[in-house]
């Protein structure tokens, strides 16, 4: 199912660490003078996801099938857009309010495709990416339901 | 065939993975899943709603009407939530 | 015309010298809670600006002009997304292929409000803020002409 | 009222900035570029293409009909090419 990417960087990484996104900026576009437009998206863990008071979440993934799975959408992206590079960062482990967890760069020529692939990028990531949460709170810990809204989010992006 | 177990779904039926070999009446996801809730309270725990579990096969999504003959690997688990 | 910012941390730069986009997320982020999404986009010069081989490009500005009117355009997007904070750098001067241009950073509780912003922002720089750019290429220098695919993207924000 | 030109409205007039004081038949932008463009060939070159001149009374955009009466600072220029 997984097709080459046919332009462009892609660097798909899932690690415990953070990530420096000055140092994925300057992997993407050092010494190359074709791109005009770096957007970047960081996820950050918040306190007050909906109503109660997080004071940690657990991110648990599906090793093998979620490098799979963000491929098959980087390509789709390559695909779609013209890209000049694309680096897809997600932390699994546990993590505290206002850590990163996730980060999505695109580069391309012009803003609107940067623009429009990282955000097509982060609406799969969230709804089609094999990963899950886990809150912990003051009272008790649970597993983050999906929500609506993303799946609509990602609806968009559907071709007829 | 392997089956991988994740989030809640790991966490009613108590382990991450098994092996496994079902009959061969058992030939869709969705029949796989009414074969495995048979086995023990915990089985019918994790999937008390199916049609909440999402499957995939050898990585990728499917729906519960797919077929599982050939898959190497079966992995069953609530919506993602990640991103 | 200039009405207050009404909501997290707003920072208007206009610069010579180059940003460095950690260290804006960082003051953006630092010691918050409350952020679950944060955007950047920087613009970068291209040597291929349409068709020529660009070797330099000179950005002039209206100092004081600028300013207000970028501010301007963040306190329409803090009033039209729940921002948690808003930074942009436009850098002014000499630039050559490959280096930094424009900086903006949007940050919310949710990625769709911070990419949004972020890409209202860089619509309404390149239309309406007072800058202009003059390229160089082996043909001589000319200053670049508005595009009209740029009004475009600006008139979506438009709201009747 | 002081006049700022930008790119190059500023090249073709040959200054970046003038003191002003137009005579009282003079009350809007476009009425302001038609007597500045009889000064010189200079400005009748800036000016040779009204329609492309954007003006700003004041650090806000304006159009060409826009009264000048009370303007401390009017600026001339061609179409914003930033970010």
């Amino acid at each position: 199912m997984t097709s080459p990417a046919t332009a462009g960087a892609v660097t798909i990484r899932i690690q415990e660490d953070d990530f420096d996104i000055a140092r994925e900026i300057a992997g993407l576009t050092r010494s190359r003078t074709d791109i005009g437009a770096v957007v970047s998206f960081s996820g950050i863990c918040r306190a007050d996801e909906d109503s109660a008071k997080i004071s940690a979440l657990t991110l648990e993934h599906y090793p093998g099938m979620a490098e799979d799975e963000i491929k098959r959408h980087v390509d789709e992206a390559i695909s779609r857009w013209p890209l000049n590079g694309v680096t897809i960062i997600h932390r699994v482990g546990r993590f505290m309010p206002g850590q990163n967890i996730v980060l999505v760069l695109t580069a391309s020529q012009h803003r609107k495709a940067a623009f429009e692939a990282a955000e097509f990028l982060m609406d799969y990531l969230k709804t089609s990416a094999p990963f899950w949460k886990k809150e912990e709170s003051a009272t008790g810990t649970g597993w983050v339901e999906a929500r609506a809204r993303d799946d609509e989010a990602a609806a968009r992006w559907t071709r007829s | 065939m392997k089956l991988k177990y994740f989030a809640w779904v790991r966490e009613r039926i108590g382990m991450a993975e098994e092996t496994i070999e079902p009959p061969g009446s058992v030939r869709t996801v969705e029949e796989l899943i009414a074969w495995l809730s048979g086995r023990s309270e915990a089985y019918a725990y994790a999937f008390e709603k199916p049609k909440v579990i999402r499957a995939a096969i050898d990585h990728t999504h499917v729906k519960s009407d797919a077929a599982i003959a050939g898959a190497r690997e079966i992995a069953f688990f609530p919506p993602m939530t990640g991103g």
